[in-house]
């Protein structure tokens, strides 16, 4: 055990009669670190999250929080505050009512809870709020009082369970832009789940992007978004999605990839390993194609007819068929592409990703 | 490593589990315990204290033989019957009425629903007075001229279980009612505009679509009915008492009537082990249907 | 025709037949069920409020000409059963002290049973509760002796206090069904806050969930206090004359016919018992029609 | 006021402890005009006595339903102090169970065996040697009942015995009367039927058939008339539509029936009406034909108690049921005969003198209570109520059935 980590999850299994939800989960958390646990619904980030709070009993493994063993603890001994979805706050009582329900379980003194329900609300902006229902609360509101709740448990580790999902997005948008600063400002331990990459993109210092109750990828963002470790984390991230193409990678002379006739070269591409023959799948985002003169410089170009164009305003994409694959190629949206234009596009083997064909892992 | 104790299994939830105890408890002792020892006792010849001289099948056969359960059983399929059909009927009926958007919803709808806050006791007696043919219904329709007018249901053999019948749809149509127009504003409004853009009547509707769609409903109420038609018996008591003769005796009044009069436990339990027969058969194919079902489509 | 835009044809509001041939269906049969609903308490209520030479020479259907309300008076304080002649105020009385302590009790104890299955559920609690619902559909007969032993065994046969258990007992399948679908029905999130709150089994109870289950426990009120108040299967056989409640004690006046049977005094019996369950329905609208279709659709 | 005594009740419920020694609940299920009448002198008679005070718990619905609340109240372990019952086999069990009280101290003591008459009904209530209950009075069943009235409404004369009842049905059915009046609860159909077999059939076959359970007595040719007969009575009684016994007595008194075949009990009835034997009605016993009665009638019943005290109260009002004064108001409330051989009942209207007579004379069966068990009277009260109202059912049926529920009684 590191005295670093904040929280760390041992050989994690949980499962629900026959169904295993969890399977050996190993996961470190550093003190102070923002960790997004990112996947579709039913991967079991929520499960996993439940799980460290206690509300969920595991059926193998360890849980530690600040250096203790917390497996068999109550989730009020744990030390964590949480944050729910729905926000979860008891409908009858006032906003205060609501912050100070854990501190008085907990049998502070009263002069104890009010200084922290102060701070909390300051922390928050919501002084004037205190005592109101949550029923008269904007939803905006509503999910701050949950925060705050979290707050003045005055505990190490946060953890949040998809908080934003219920606001609309311009809110979702401003409360994101909050929940950082107040990272910043507490430097805690966060523990994030959501189901929205742009979310686990923006705030996460190392994002674990989960399937299956298995973590496939623990990395930064921008190591995720570049350099995905399989075949379903570079599917899962980024919008529109990545393009592929099966064919074969060849390792006479210079590596290339051969696929639907065509001759990619592999020159530029940082291989885990020495390269090897074999099956492949090749991935390349649809920001990363280029058209045009950029296309005239790129390590491989090829000319396709447009089909689709959807105009989003900053940019367009534009859907194509390429070496017998329908593919999406984002570009600026001032261009005027029309249906049945010849476009002639270009990538660098740089931009590219390859995942062996049946392990689907990066190559 | 600091670990915690592990918490004795039995302890964990040690609060929930001691407020299920009346819940554990009556399942077991009441609901089981006591229904196992009816059954245990049914074959025995218990006379006015249960007793435990087993007699193998003897108080069935004597059961199956004797008239008045044979009339009990009978009246109970015609009442069951006719109760099943004509509650989810009207029922249904009185709901699509009220689904109209009429006017007055609330008041009619209280009306036809007020008779089921009554007891069967009171309802019983009520109609009692009605079905009177010295003051009721019949001596009006024969002062108003038609003097061979006849309707003594609960002077008549062969239709007193109709009398009964009456009262009991008067009681406890209301409830189908309000179970089936909860199930009908429960159905998509969008169906109805559908519906509409297809020029597809109303009635065809109700029947080619809504109904169907209200299947778990229909179930819910056939249940419902079964489990009280099963259990009748201040109805009868109050109504007729089980006469003329012995044309209204239901099953219910038979067990209570072995049981506490005639001083006969074995009889009076064989007789409730048949009723429980009968519940079951009605429940497990819904059991099975409701909840077998589900489990397959997990 | 005038109008603004000088349009042709069909425009604007679509006229209506206000007796339109669908609408005389309609409101005329609504008004034949209704006439059939109300019947028998139009014949009650005139009834009760005629003399008994009135009842005999007229008909049922006819309003009283002098009004009296000695049937009620009768029926309510002298009516006799054997040497009680205190007609059915005793009955009343009775039932209200079987009813208040049967209520609280038996909605207590299945809040409690469906707040933990919906949110603390342990090894075999589902089964328990299945083995409960079931229960549900065992005719009462068959139950019915094992109970007067059960209850001899505690002491409390013939009891007011036995009769409430029985109450207790049989109304916990359709109360615990109707609590714990209601909390189960709750934000399970909510449940989970106040836990990392650190609240316990009962803390969550009291200062969670029952503030927010008040019209629950209003309608599990009007389906508990309509059940007991029309008993009359358990107060006739787990009683004793003293504490009968006031269907049996009903009953037992309608048939304790001294003379000639007062057709008026037994309606206004009726009336008197059938006047609590109906006041709670009229009063509660609403909540009541959700009661029973909430205890009735998840059946 | 109500409210007071409803919860003087209730809480005295709770606490049994609380129960002063000499309260005594009693249940009795005598409900109708002259039944009432006639308990009231018990309820007089002992609450006169030193601190003790009657608790009536009268359980209407006739003895049928009021059996079942007794018995499972004994069994439950809440027994009331005292409690009617018929004698005979229907407190068998409760006896053999040890669940009451054994009086053989007081019946020596005030040597019941020499002053019950006759002395089968203190039989009925012993068990081994020993005493347990108190007979109260004989009540027959074999009356037939008739209206003055009816028949001079009618034209024709009071008929003197079964015959001449039956041939002048026709006439009181021109005058738009109902010869014969019936209740249709279940005992009655059965009794009536009991009395015709008397009468008709003879006491020896009444003997075989019910006390010997003679399964070839009851599939004879002598049973077959009677159920002719009954099966004749039947059609007299069609338009009768009363339910309740008493309301059939009041058809009688009224004179809109003809006669009713009811036990002498319902001379309470006529006595509440204020009508007259000899004038306003005739009585007939033993239907005018064999002039015999049965001594069935009313026993208490003492449940065992733990208070000494209420034993003791208990004890006390058991003598006091058997007391001469008490014997003689009772009785002629109730229309039944005294259980003592030794009173004077000078007060005692022709019908009651009648039954004397007869007792004395000891023309006398026991009733069918004593010699039948719960079950079977069941058994039969099901099949009588049925054959007497569903006149489908032939009277070669209804004998077939009958013989059987013999063949197999216990």
């Amino acid at each position: 055990m590191t005295s670093t980590s904040s929280v760390s999850i041992k050989h994690l299994d949980l499962s629900f009669g026959a169904v295993e939800v969890l399977k050996d989960l190993n996961l470190e958390i550093a003190n102070g670190e923002f960790l997004v646990l990112l996947g579709a619904s039913g991967c079991g980030k929520s499960t996993l999250l439940n799980c460290i709070a206690g509300l969920l009993d595991v059926t193998g493994g360890q849980i530690h929080i600040k250096g203790e063993n917390v497996t068999w603890a109550e989730p009020s001994e744990r030390g964590i505050g949480m944050v729910f979805q729905s926000y979860a706050l008891y409908p009858q009582m006032s906003v205060e009512g609501n912050l100070s329900f854990g501190l008085k379980n907990a049998k502070l003194p009263k002069d104890e809870i009010k200084k922290r329900v102060q701070r909390a609300a300051e922390v928050l902006q919501m002084e004037d709020l205190l005592k109101r229902k949550p029923a008269a609360l904007s939803g905006g509101q509503r999910q701050r009082v949950a925060i705050g709740r979290a707050l003045v448990r005055d505990v190490d580790v946060f953890l949040f369970d998809e908080p934003l999902s219920n606001l609309d997005a311009k809110l979702r948008a401003d409360l994101r832009v909050e929940i950082k600063r107040l990272h910043q400002q507490l430097h805690n331990t966060m523990i994030y789940v959501t189901h929205d990459q742009v979310e686990a993109m923006t705030l996460a210092d190392r994002i674990a992007i989960m399937k299956d109750g298995l973590i496939q990828q623990l990395a930064s963002p921008s190591e995720i978004y570049n350099k995905p470790a399989n075949k379903y984390v570079a599917d899962f991230i980024g919008s529109p999605s990545m393009n592929f193409f099966l064919g074969a990678v060849n390792t006479d002379g210079a590596p290339t990839f051969e696929t639907a006739g065509q001759t990619i070269p592999l020159t530029g591409y940082e291989f885990v390993s020495s390269p090897a023959a074999g099956n492949a799948w090749m991935g390349i985002r649809p920001e990363h194609i280029v058209v045009g003169e950029a296309a005239e410089a790129s390590d491989f170009k090829i000319d396709t007819s447009v089909e689709i164009v959807e105009p989003m305003g900053s940019d367009t994409v534009v859907w194509c068929e390429v070496m017998g694959e329908r593919i999406r190629i984002r570009i600026d949206g001032q261009s005027s592409v029309e249906p049945g234009d010849t476009l002639r596009i270009g990538f660098d083997a740089a931009r590219l990703s390859l995942f062996e064909k049946t392990t689907e892992s990066r190559i | 490593m600091a670990d915690a104790k592990r918490p004795n299994q039995l302890l964990r939830n040690l609060n929930a589990k001691v407020a299920a105890i009346p819940m554990v408890a009556t399942a077991l002792v009441v609901f089981v315990g006591c229904t196992i020892w009816t059954i245990v006792h049914s074959f025995t010849k218990s006379k006015l204290l249960p007793k435990t001289d087993f007699v193998g099948l003897d108080q069935y056969e004597r059961l199956w033989k004797t008239n008045k359960w044979l009339i009990s059983i009978e009246n109970l399929a015609i009442y069951g019957i006719c109760s099943l059909v004509l509650s989810i009927c009207i029922g249904f009926f009185l709901a699509t009425l009220l689904d109209q958007k009429i006017r007055f919803e609330n008041t009619i709808r209280t009306i036809i629903l007020y008779p089921f806050a009554l007891s069967f006791v009171v309802t019983g007696l009520t109609w009692q007075w009605i079905l009177n043919p010295d003051f009721g219904v019949q001596k009006i329709v024969r002062s108003l001229g038609w003097e061979s007018f006849a309707f003594d249901p609960l002077y008549n053999q062969d239709i007193v279980i109709y009398g009964i019948l009456i009262a009991a749809i008067w009681q406890g149509s209301g409830l189908i009612m309000v179970i089936m127009l909860a199930g009908l504003r429960g159905i998509d409004q969008e169906i109805w505009k559908a519906a509409r853009v297809d020029g597809i009547p109303k009635w065809k509707t109700y029947i080619f679509i809504v109904i169907p769609m209200m299947r778990p409903v229909f179930v819910t109420a056939l249940v419902l009915i079964t489990a009280g038609i099963v259990k009748v018996y201040d109805l009868v008591v109050a109504q007729t008492n089980g006469g003329p003769g012995i044309a209204s005796e239901v099953p219910a009044k038979y067990v209570i009537e072995s049981m506490f009069k005639n001083q006969n436990l074995g009889q009076a339990f064989a007789a409730s082990t048949m009723m429980l027969v009968t519940v079951l058969i009605i429940l497990v194919p819904y059991a099975y249907l409701e909840y077998g079902g589900k489990r397959r489509a997990k | 025709m005038q109008n603004k835009y000088n349009l042709e044809g069909p425009q604007g509001t679509k006229p209506r037949k206000r007796l339109s041939g669908t609408n005389i269906m309609l409101y005329g049969t609504l008004l034949v069920v209704a006439f059939y609903y109300l019947l028998p308490l139009y014949v009650m209520v005139t009834t009760s409020l005629k003399g008994m030479p009135e009842i005999r020479a007229g008909n049922i259907f006819d309003l009283p000409v002098d009004i009296t309300f000695e049937p009620w008076v009768k029926a309510w304080s002298t009516a006799c059963t054997g040497l009680n002649c205190d007609g059915l105020s005793r009955g009343f009385w009775n039932s209200v002290s079987i009813l208040v302590p049967s209520v609280a009790l038996s909605i207590a104890i299945a809040s409690v049973n469906g707040y933990a299955l919906a949110n603390w559920k342990f090894k075999g609690s589902e089964v328990f509760f299945t083995i409960l619902i079931f229960g549900a559909f065992i005719p009462y007969q068959v139950m019915l002796y094992p109970i007067v032993i059960l209850l001899r065994e505690v002491g409390l046969m013939g009891s007011l206090w036995g009769l409430v258990v029985v109450h207790t007992i049989f109304g916990m399948p359709i109360l615990t069904l109707l609590f714990r679908n209601y909390f189960t029905s709750l934000p399970d999130e909510l449940f989970k806050a106040a836990r990392v709150d650190g609240a316990g089994f009962w803390g969550i109870y009291f200062q969670v969930m029952l503030p927010m289950s008040l019209p629950i426990f209003v309608v599990a009120m009007i389906i508990q206090v309509t059940g007991i108040w029309n008993d009359f299967l358990f107060g006739v056989i787990y009683t004793k004359p003293d504490i009968y409640p006031m269907t049996v004690q009903l009953n037992n006046i309608v048939n304790s016919v001294q003379g000639v049977k007062e057709y008026n005094v037994n309606m206004a019996a009726t009336l008197l018992t059938g006047l609590v369950p109906l006041i709670i329905y009229f009063a509660s609208g609403k909540l009541f029609v959700r009661g029973i279709a909430a205890g009735a659709v998840k059946g | 006021m109500n409210f007071r005594n409803a919860l003087v009740a209730t809480t005295a419920l709770c606490a049994a402890s609380a129960v002063s020694a000499a309260d005594l609940e009693v249940t009795h299920w005598w409900t109708s005009g002259g039944e009432a009448a006639a308990v009231a002198e018990f309820a007089k008679a002992f609450n006169e006595t030193e601190g003790n005070n009657w608790v009536d718990g009268a359980i209407a619905g006739g003895g049928g339903v009021a059996r079942g609340v007794i018995v499972s109240r004994i069994l439950g372990g809440d027994p009331m102090h005292a409690t009617q019952l018929n004698h005979g086999r229907q407190a068998e069990e409760l006896v053999e169970a040890g669940l009451m009280l054994d009086l053989t101290d007081i019946a020596e003591e005030g040597g019941w065996r020499d002053i019950v008459h006759p002395v089968s009904l203190l039989d009925s209530c012993t068990v081994d040697g020993k005493v347990y209950c108190v007979p109260v009075n004989i009540h027959s069943w074999q009356w037939l009942w008739l209206s003055h009235k009816a028949y001079a409404d009618a034209g024709v004369d009071v008929p003197s015995n079964w015959d001449e009842f039956v041939s002048s049905a026709p006439a009181l059915e021109a005058a738009g009367k109902v010869p014969l009046a019936m209740g249709q609860q279940s005992w009655q159909s059965s009794g009536a039927f009991g009395v015709m077999l008397v009468a008709l059939g003879g006491p020896e076959l009444w003997t075989k058939v019910y006390a010997e359970k003679d399964a070839d007595a009851a599939a004879s040719a002598e049973m077959a008339a009677v159920f002719e007969a009954a099966a004749a009575a039947r059609e007299l009684s069609a338009g009768s539509n009363v339910s309740d016994w008493n309301l059939a007595t009041a058809m009688v008194i009224n004179g809109e029936a003809g006669g009713q075949i009811m036990g002498d009990w319902a001379q309470g009835e006529f006595a509440v009406a204020e009508q007259v034997a000899g004038e306003d009605y005739t009585c007939l016993p033993g239907l005018g034909v064999n002039e015999i009665i049965s001594t069935g009638g009313d026993a208490f019943y003492f449940p065992k108690q733990d208070d000494p005290e209420v034993e003791a109260a208990q004890k006390e009002l058991a003598k006091l049921l058997l007391s001469k004064e008490v014997q003689v108001n009772f009785n002629l409330k109730k229309g039944s005969l005294p259980v003592r051989g030794d009173v004077d009942l000078a007060a005692a209207n022709d019908c009651m003198k009648k039954g004397l007579e007869i007792l004395a004379s000891g023309n006398i069966l026991p009733d069918g209570n004593q010699v039948l068990s719960a079950d079977t009277t069941g058994q039969l009260e099901d099949l009588m109520v049925e054959f007497w109202n569903d006149t489908s059912i032939t009277a070669e049926d209804a004998h077939k059935r009958y013989a059987d529920i013999i063949a197999s009684a216990d």
